[in-house]
């Protein structure tokens, strides 16, 4: 189960990398929500893999799994949910400004159509 | 009075309702608590649904509810059967168009997913001025037999509940 | 035998979800792949009411609930999104 | 202290939320909450260093929870200056936007005072995902004070920044995972206990997480190669903004210092001053791109912006000696530059202002309104920057260099500090001459709608101008306290006896 | 404390020209001569005393802990050169007030010319080399000021700033010269420097920092090769020409190094650096200076000249020579400050300095002919004139003098010098006041100027010649106690008189002068001969090397920070990666763990399939937007799955939850944006951002790998779990963490939130204006569109499924402290069920119906979060303390009121606010974009309404 | 627990199961969406109404307390699968399918409402289909 974690982390680490690296504002968005998975997951998993023993107290039940590293996740959800939201409309918002949703450095202005750099 | 603080007394007892399975127990508490909440919410929504006609028939409502619940086990089955067992070639796909009687958004609504919910249906879409119903039938060798089960079996009913 | 039961139930939740899955990604068209997804999230209720019983324990059923009523939403908002572009207008 | 310690971060706080629920509508409104806030701030703040300069550090449990297991805020010296510091440079700035800025958009002083909050409570906090979560209010708060009042270029460089520190503070929680997977702990003063009970056969990750956090602490603080955030962001923020943020790169070097002299410092044994071999290097590269960015700035803003990398190379070599006289040194170099960025942000955005088309391009324009003015305030703010004599800049990187002098890497710190300061005179030197000097060779004079005298915008840019100088005069006192301060960072027992009790110590190696 | 006030009056005096412009140009200059005025009478005061041997001291503290306080001393080196900054600097203003002419602002020249006295009796006053350097730094601003005066010539502003970067680069080494003799002596304090000369010359440190602080001096005081800047800087005012750069400024290196002399001076490599630098510097600047036909640049260079006389009697090291150098810095200063003067006045008068278009100018303007002949015989070193005595005196060091071993060496080179010094000053006099006019159409008419102007050169030409005359008598005392200053120790024994018999120096003076004459005679073939010759332009190499500097810059700066988002992100990625890395391999001490691994179940192993599958599919299909948006939906999905298997209920609600608002939320975007991203990314690019990828992902994997198969140590959490119910008052100790334990944790996510509703409400607010409009404006709908808008069956669900959603979401609030759920959650769900009827019923009807501002949802969220928080000040316990009574009711029976739900309406509040308040304004995007109708009615038609007028769909574009 | 409960409980998540299975089964058996539909809607009904009830029956007998919050779920199913199916079918239609050609008239005075929009003016998503063809 822990190789299965791990490579999932690794694997949504990755993907989200990759994405993170286009030259496209969706891309790089998504990308973000990929990475902020692994990362949530990351942390969860600081706590170790337990299953059927969640945190809520139960008469006669002694063993729980570690309750911190969630409550850290859900914070960490709930911030980037919030960052998520801003860089979304923060992208629209560009691309409606500038006309295009280019993040690979060419000046504001530039011919920006796919056609000119494939 | 009544209706100002209570705008939708079905609507609160289905919250009432919606609320003692939500808690999962039915204690005084659960049941005064749930109550004092099917009292408020509707209230506050009751914005966003005003004029809504009244439901009346309580016995028609039971009877349909039994013969679609019916009708969806039947359906289920004998669409498995289409799928697991029919060649896809085989199946005679085909949209109908069910003419309505019916005018109120609810009972429409109601029909449309009863539709959707039964043998071999799906209303895919509706008239623009509600007039009628798009359904899809997955095999339907027969489309005339189709309308009128439909016109038949459930709008009748719901006629009679909504209206 | 419930044992065995859930077994098989999950089983076939599982295929269920890769057949989902394998609709999503070859389509062809986008309605296809929101129905895949619908479809998914009613497969992933399922599992979570299977495993609720496997564990004996109803802790689960509130995450079935938000699924049931979040999928509902997700699918209606790419539905939405594909009729009419702006799902809030 | 007890409750005021929270005060920094709870009045900002409630103040901004009652901005957005009580008078959105009101700009006049907004302005006078917004300033008598920061003004009761800079009192709070002012009587928390007092405090502390006469006391040791000071726990405060939220909560009410015993540490470690709740989140602790600290008052030490450190955190005093620095909350002292930031409720100063605010009040600059809100002075500065109440002219007009702030209606460039909406909710500026909402923002604002969140952004305060999100400072301070980094500054304040000893718990480290608490760090985290504060880094997030203050760049989430920066992101919306940022994009404040939009514009092409600021969108783009806005979006760069935002996705930059949001891969940052991914990087945030990893380092933090990684640390609590094996200390077991958030608080930073028990971190600092159970660095040294770690399992010899986990100290690899323990490593690799602080360094990780290292990494992401250093993205803050704009050092290379992590930095490139900054340029576009700082020269296209709002002036204001610009000059707020001069704190937030300081946030970065302030979390250097103190978790890798707290927890990774004298006493974390084999992981003893973990982060020095990494930051001192690239200190000195971010000095050197730094200025050699303000030689090549095309832009007035570009150029600063360039010069605050360059400033906090400086700075982050005196942090990366780990040295108390290098300490000491630094801070106090902190001190002046986030004055003299201020300062040169703000009297920026008033040359700029009166450029019209012109704006902050280094091209040769027409002579503009107060001229003679602005190139006082603009000379005075240059030569903070470029740390020449008499303003504290220089007296700063004297003490810089003379705490280097005991470094393997002396004769790498004082060249490049050196040679980077004749850039940095060059380059302001260029823009000076070509905003005041080269105006006169050309005809007519730019004419500007607006105000001829912005009293506020006047007021905040002397002020933080006053601030350098007042940095220069009482350099003797202030060192004095800087000492003080970097004594207490070397002393780790006092600070963990505070938070965790007074036995707390005894523990170690057990 | 008169020692500090003389120093200081400048500097407060700076503010009085300022002022006093408005009372007019006689009283700002007054106003301005009154203070150097006062600050000369206050240092005369004392020049008695000093001479008679006496040492002033005082000292305040400034910063101690780094050695750097405020102490002046004065001996007789600085009232040597305090006496002729100030004295000088009276008469240059006195001069200046009728050169300047109405449109130059007088005010800001005389508050630099303040500033720059200020620095420059710092220099001389001061006791401590840290101080020292600081004024030293001053007078390069003040400086770079002044040169700039004239700021619409560019030459000024190029003069201006070459001179700061080039003795800034001097000063900057100077510094580290500066620190490493503070570091061997001890003590930054000069009197104790001064006092450790063995010391000094023993240290290993010695060489650097005797070339850091020569540097220094040589770029301050123009020595070859820093001589360039010198005659650039002339394109300043002549008054300033006259005091910085030949009576003061340039005197500050030479300054240094006679301060310095006692402690550095005396080595070989003294001897070789400072006299071959005096020595070629001398020679060069006086050949030059022959070929200047700018009258200024004639008189910069011999300036550089006779700096380098006076470095190399410096440099050579003997008493005696220090003593010949100190006598000259005196005539230097009078005979040039007066040149420089008579050459303002040309300047003043004819409209030009063109050497070329004088002659006979002695004619038109006697007095100053008068007092530029004399002058310029001083300084072509002829008898009786001051010029004269000090040049044999260093004519008869330099005879003395071995250089490598040979003799010839430097009297040869002494008396070219010399020689080229006699060509050039003759030169000024014959070809500039004498002979016949060679331009009769000058740019004005010359004639004498007014008194005001020729009075202060006259004054200086009579201190030349009384000084010839009287040498001993009128500089004497001054000389000597300079001098001992200087050499800090007994006298050599000198005599300044004219005449010293027949020597050898008179041999080589006589040499220099008839030879001078020669090359004046064959001035006119030299001219052409030299002008053939290229001579390497420093301006230009100057000038070529700043943009060469720039240029590299420009690379360097431009191609790093070339705005691609792209790189930096890699860079920070592979940054991490490397540094993470070598922080897991600083010690080979890693060790696997081994902790019991959890078995794999099959609904594991598909999720993970599944996981991988969508994963890598999101990755390859990202082009086709929409698509990627439903895998990473499904990603959320296993993720919300995999944390409800693992044990982590609560977190399984909140991803799912927050999964719903992030998809709608990308749709509206999508909706602006591109829906396909082009195929752009070239094949190489593709392979470096997989490996960074891969390389992460195997990083950040590794890395929970071999966290997760070690066990957990002692963390703090087994306190949350034991005291979640007894003292925090719930079961679900996740929640209660969240509320109690680190609410404060809380506190600030919703701040998040709110924080970035309130900044998407702002950033949307702008959409109205500039591009953003016009392009909205000109939107054209690019997909087919369904004409219904409002479907009516989905009206009548979500109509029913509100009240529904409602229930659940008060349910999961309530239910949070004790099982998975709570405020967060709950707001979600409440979100979202106002947002169905959004996209039900459209934004305008819905919006309607709507009674709560989100705005003030918001900040009331935070207020009561804050308020739960600050109410425990009331029971005298810490923000956010919490706690919890058990209230049992008749009927309803027992049930737990915590404060942390107060806490945990504030979380609701706020995300129901922040998430309304994104999605409404978003919303409001589309809305400008799809040019729609605001919508009034719930669903496009009503059947039951049939009488009623069909609503209006919206107008499609 | 007796063993009659346990093999109908046993059963009912075995029938569940396979109705699920089905229903995705005919998910990608079938050759067109529309035709699809009508798998997953139908039998996912059944299949998760199945596993609910067993669900019910199992915590009622097992833990010997009555649940009903599955019929919750079950309530929520039932609202929104139409709802669901109608708006994906709508979705399909307006980029896939020619309403001229492949669509019965609705036999009314407006058209179907995925392509006429009611009222005598307006956009119709329609008449693209025509310009295609000229």
């Amino acid at each position: 189960m822990e190789f299965l974690v791990a490579s999932s982390i690794g694997l949504l680490t990755t993907c989200g990398t990759y994405l993170l690296l286009r030259g496209r504002t969706f891309p790089v968005v998504v990308g973000l929500a990929l990475l902020s998975y692994a990362v949530n997951v990351f942390l969860f998993a600081m706590g170790r893999l337990t299953i059927n023993m969640p945190p809520i107290l139960r008469e006669g039940v002694t063993e729980y799994t570690d309750p911190l590293p969630q409550a850290l996740v859900l914070t960490a959800i709930v911030i980037s949910f919030g960052m998520t939201a801003l860089i979304v409309v923060l992208s629209i918002r560009t691309f409606l400004e500038i006309g295009n949703d280019h993040v690979d450095g060419r000046p504001v202005g530039a011919p920006s159509e796919a056609g000119d750099k494939n | 009075m009544i209706k100002r603080y209570l705008p939708h007394p079905l609507l609160t007892l289905v919250l009432l309702v919606v609320w003692v399975f939500l808690v999962n127990e039915v204690s005084a508490g659960a049941v005064i608590f749930g109550l004092i909440l099917a009292i408020i919410i509707p209230l506050i929504t009751a914005s966003f649904w005003q004029d809504r006609p009244r439901l009346r028939n309580v016995y028609g409502i039971c009877e349909y509810g039994l013969i679609v619940l019916w009708d969806i086990l039947v359906a289920n089955v004998i669409v498995a059967g289409l799928i697991l067992f029919r060649k896809t070639e085989s199946l005679e796909s085909k949209s109908v168009v069910v003419p309505l009687d019916l005018t109120s958004p609810e009972a429409i609504t109601t029909l449309a997913g009863t539709i959707t919910m039964t043998p071999g249906t799906v209303t895919i879409d509706l008239s623009a001025d509600a007039k009628s119903l798009l359904v899809h039938c997955l095999h339907a060798p027969d489309p005339q037999s189709v309308v009128d089960d439909i016109k038949n079996r459930y709008e009748r009913r719901l006629k009679e509940i909504f209206e | 035998m419930i044992d065995y039961a859930l077994n098989f139930g999950f089983i076939c939740v599982a295929l269920a979800l890769l057949m989902n899955l394998y609709r999503l990604t070859v389509g062809p068209t986008t309605a296809d792949r929101v129905l895949a997804v619908d479809t998914m999230a009613i497969n992933a209720i399922a599992l979570l009411v299977l495993y609720g019983i496997g564990k004996a324990t109803a802790m689960y059923f509130e995450g079935a609930l938000l699924f049931a009523m979040f999928g509902f939403v997700s699918t209606v908002a790419y539905c939405k999104f594909v009729l009419r572009g702006d799902i809030i207008e | 202290m007890g409750d005021w310690i929270v005060v920094p971060i709870v009045l900002p706080a409630v103040m901004a939320a009652l901005i957005v629920l009580a008078v959105r509508h009101d700009i006049i409104l907004q302005r006078v909450f917004s300033i008598t806030a920061t003004v009761a701030l800079v009192a709070v703040t002012l009587s928390l260093l007092v405090y502390a300069s006469g006391n040791g550090p000071e726990m405060y449990a939220l909560s009410d929870w015993p540490a470690p297991f709740g989140i602790v805020l600290v008052l030490d010296r450190l955190s005093a200056m620095m909350v002292f510091l930031t409720s100063l440079l605010g009040l600059g700035v809100v002075l500065f936007a109440s002219s007009e800025w702030d209606q460039r958009g909406k909710h500026f002083h909402a923002l604002f005072q969140f952004q305060l909050m999100g400072v301070n409570g980094a500054f304040l906090t000893g718990d480290i995902f608490n760090l985290f979560v504060f880094f997030e209010v203050l760049l989430i708060a920066s992101y919306g004070l940022m994009l404040h009042g939009a514009g092409a270029e600021r969108l783009k460089a806005g979006m760069q920044y935002v996705v930059i520190n949001l891969t940052g503070s991914s990087l945030f929680l990893i380092g933090v995972g990684m640390i609590y997977s094996v200390t077991g702990t958030l608080n930073m003063a028990d971190l600092a206990i159970q660095v040294t009970n770690v399992a010899s056969g986990d100290a690899a990750l323990l490593r690799a997480g602080a360094l990780i956090l290292l990494l992401v602490f250093c993205v803050k603080a704009a050092l290379v190669p992590v930095h490139f955030w900054l340029p576009g962001t700082y020269a296209n923020a709002p002036a204001p903004v610009a000059a707020l943020f001069a704190i937030m790169t300081k946030v970065g070097a302030y979390c250097v210092l103190r978790v890798y002299s707290m927890a990774f410092g004298d006493t974390a044994g084999d992981m003893a001053w973990l982060a020095a071999p990494y930051v001192l290097p690239a200190a000195l590269v971010t000095l050197v791109l730094g200025m050699t960015g303000v030689l090549a700035a095309k832009r007035l803003n570009s150029l600063i912006a360039f010069s605050v990398i360059g400033s906090m190379g400086t700075l982050l070599i005196a942090i990366g000696l780990f040295t108390p006289e290098a300490i000491s040194a630094g801070l106090y170099y902190m001190l002046h530059s986030t004055f003299s960025a201020a300062a040169l942000f703000l009297i920026a955005d008033l040359v700029v202002s009166r450029r019209g088309q012109f704006g902050d391009s280094l091209h040769t324009a027409p002579r503009f309104h107060q001229t003679g003015f602005l190139a006082v305030l603009f000379f005075i703010g240059a030569i903070g920057m470029a740390g020449m004599p008499p303003l504290s800049g220089f007296i700063g990187k004297l003490q810089i260099l003379d705490a280097a002098r005991d470094s393997d890497a002396m004769v790498w710190i004082w060249s490049i500090i050196l040679v980077t300061s004749l850039m940095c005179i060059v380059g302001f030197g260029r823009a000076g001459s070509v905003l005041f000097w080269k105006s006169a060779s050309v005809d007519g004079e730019i004419t500007v709608e607006g105000a001829k005298w912005p009293v506020l915008p006047i007021i905040a840019s002397c002020g933080m101008v006053s601030g350098l100088i007042a940095l220069t005069i009482f350099a003797g006192p202030i060192t004095e306290y800087l000492n003080g301060v970097a004594a207490q960072l070397f002393d780790t027992s006092h600070y963990i006896e505070a938070v965790l009790g007074a036995n707390a110590l005894s523990l170690v190696g057990q | 404390m008169s020692l500090t006030l003389i120093v200081l009056l400048p500097f407060i005096g700076a503010v009085l020209p300022a002022i006093m412009i408005r009372a007019g140009r006689n009283a700002c200059a007054t106003a301005t001569g009154s203070v150097t005025l006062l600050a000369l009478i206050l240092l005369m005061a004392k020049a008695p005393a000093v001479i008679a041997g006496e040492v002033f001291q005082v000292s305040y503290s400034w910063l101690p802990e780094l050695g750097l306080n405020v102490t002046f001393f004065l001996d007789g080196l600085g009232l040597l050169f305090a006496t002729l900054i100030l004295g000088i600097g009276l008469l240059i203003i006195i001069y200046a007030r009728f050169y300047l002419s109405k449109d130059d602002p007088m005010g800001r020249f005389y508050v630099f010319l303040l500033l720059f006295q200020g620095a420059m009796v710092g220099i001389v006053l001061s006791d401590n080399i840290l101080l020292l350097l600081i004024f030293w730094e001053l007078t390069s601003l003040s400086s770079f000021l002044l040169i700039g005066y004239w700021k619409h010539l560019p030459e000024g502003r190029q003069g201006a700033r070459m001179a700061l970067a080039v003795t800034g680069a001097g000063g900057l080494a100077m510094i580290a010269g500066m620190l490493i003799l503070g570091d061997i002596v001890g003590s930054y304090d000069l009197t104790v420097i001064l006092q450790n000369a063995g010391l000094i010359q023993a240290s290993p440190m010695y060489l650097p920092a005797l070339i850091l602080i020569l540097l220094g001096c040589f770029t301050k005081s123009a020595q070859f090769p820093f001589h360039f800047w010198l005659p650039h800087a002339m394109a300043a005012p002549t008054p300033v020409s006259a005091y910085l750069h030949s009576a003061t400024m340039v005197k500050a290196g030479i300054f240094l190094m006679a301060r310095m002399w006692p402690v550095l001076s005396g080595t070989p490599e003294w001897f070789y650096i400072v006299a071959t630098a005096g020595l070629v510097t001398m020679v060069l600047g006086a050949w030059i200076a022959i070929f200047k036909h700018d009258l200024k640049g004639l008189l910069a260079y011999s300036t550089v000249s006779h700096l380098g006389l006076v470095t190399m009697l410096l440099g050579f090291g003997t008493p005696m020579a220090a003593v010949a150098g100190v006598f000259h810095i005196i005539n230097h200063a009078t005979f040039k400050a007066a040149l420089f003067m008579t050459a303002g006045i040309i300047d003043h008068e004819t409209g030009t300095r063109d050497i070329r278009r004088f002659g006979g100018l002695l004619n038109l303007m006697p007095i100053a002919g008068t007092i530029g002949i004399i002058t310029a015989a001083s300084m072509a070193g002829i008898i009786p004139l001051n010029g004269f005595i000090s040049k044999e005196m260093m004519l008869e060091e330099a005879w003395h003098t071995m250089w490598l071993d040979q003799n010839w060496v430097v009297p040869l080179l002494a008396t070219v010098g010399a020689l080229f010094s006699v060509a050039y000053s003759f030169r000024f006099i014959f070809h500039v006041w004498l002979g016949k006019p060679r331009d009769e159409n000058l740019p004005h008419h010359p004639h004498d100027p007014p008194f005001g102007m020729w009075a202060p050169p006259a004054l200086l030409t009579v201190l030349v010649v009384l000084i010839g005359l009287f040498p001993a008598a009128i500089a004497g005392p001054l000389v000597a106690a300079t001098a001992g200053a200087v050499i800090g120790g007994e006298l050599p024994e000198y005599h300044l008189s004219l005449w010293h018999g027949l020597t050898p120096a008179l041999g080589m003076s006589v040499i220099a002068i008839i030879g001078g004459s020669l090359l004046l005679m064959r001035h006119g073939g030299l001219m052409s001969a030299t002008a053939n010759l290229s001579r390497p332009d420093a301006k230009a190499m100057f000038d070529c090397g700043m943009a060469k500097a720039v240029a590299l810059s420009r690379l360097v700066s431009d191609n790093l920070h070339n705005g691609s988002l792209q790189r930096y992100l890699a860079i920070t990625i592979i940054g991490s990666i490397g540094i993470g890395l070598s922080g897991f391999y600083a010690q080979p001490d890693f060790q696997s763990g081994t902790r019991e691994l959890l078995e794999v179940s099959p609904p594991a192993a598909i999720g993970w399939l599944l996981l991988v599958v969508t994963c890598i599919a999101s990755v390859f299909m990202h082009h086709n937007r929409l698509l990627t948006l439903l895998l990473v939906g499904v990603v959320g999905l296993i993720v919300s799955l995999g944390f409800i298997y693992l044990s982590a209920p609560d977190l399984a609600l909140t991803q799912i939850s927050v999964e719903v608002v992030t998809v709608i939320l990308m749709l509206l975007a999508l909706n602006i944006l591109p829906k396909e991203t082009p195929k752009e990314s070239l094949p190489g690019r593709k392979m470096r951002d997989g490996i960074v990828s891969i390389a992460a992902g195997l990083g950040v994997g590794g890395a929970i790998w071999a966290i997760m198969t070690r066990d957990l140590p002692n963390t703090i959490s087994s306190y949350h779990l034991a005291n979640s119910k007894t003292e925090g008052g719930g079961t679900n100790v996740v929640n209660v963490i969240l509320v109690d334990f680190r609410g404060f944790d809380t506190f600030g996510e919703i701040i998040v939130l709110g924080i970035a509703a309130l900044s998407i409400f702002a950033l949307i607010e702008t959409v109205t204006q500039g591009e953003a409009a016009k392009r909205l404006a000109n939107w054209v709908v690019s997909n087919r569109r369904s004409a219904d808008r409002h479907p009516m069956m989905m009206v009548v669900a979500t109509r029913v499924m509100l009240p529904l959603s409602l229930m659940v979401g008060v349910y999961i609030f309530l239910r949070g402290h004790n099982e998975p759920g709570g405020g967060f959650i709950a707001g979600l769900v409440v979100s979202v069920a106002l947002v169905m009827q959004y996209m039900a019923s459209g934004f305008g009807w819905t919006q309607n119906r709507m009674k709560v501002n989100y705005h003030g949802m918001i900040g009331l969220g935070v207020i009561a979060a804050a308020i739960t928080g600050v109410s425990a000040w009331v029971a005298g316990l810490p923000f956010l303390t919490s706690g919890f009574v058990h209230v049992h009711l008749p009927i309803v029976g027992e049930f737990e009121l915590a404060s942390a739900m107060g806490f945990d309406l504030g979380v609701f509040l706020t995300v129901v606010g922040a998430v309304m308040l994104a999605l409404a304004k978003l919303s409001q995007v589309e809305r400008m974009a799809e040019h729609v109708e605001i919508n009034t009615e719930p669903m496009d038609h009503d059947p039951s309404l049939s009488a009623a007028p069909a609503a209006t769909p919206g107008k499609e574009a | 627990m007796p063993f009659v409960v346990e093999l109908i409980i046993s059963l009912l998540i075995v029938i569940g199961g396979l109705f699920l299975l089905v229903g995705s089964f005919g998910m990608i058996k079938l050759r067109d969406l529309l035709p699809r539909l009508h798998a997953p809607t139908k039998a996912s009904t059944v299949g998760l109404g199945g596993v609910l009830i067993a669900s019910m029956l199992f915590f009622w007998i097992e833990r010997g307390k009555f649940t009903i919050h599955e019929l919750l779920i079950t309530l929520f199913i039932f609202l929104t699968a139409p709802i669901t199916a109608n708006l994906i079918a709508k979705a399909y239609m307006l980029l896939n399918v020619d309403p001229n050609k492949e669509l019965p008239p609705s036999k009314q005075n407006e058209g179907w409402a995925t392509f006429d929009p009611i009222g005598p003016e307006g956009y119709d998503p329609s008449e693209e289909y025509q310009e295609k063809e000229t």
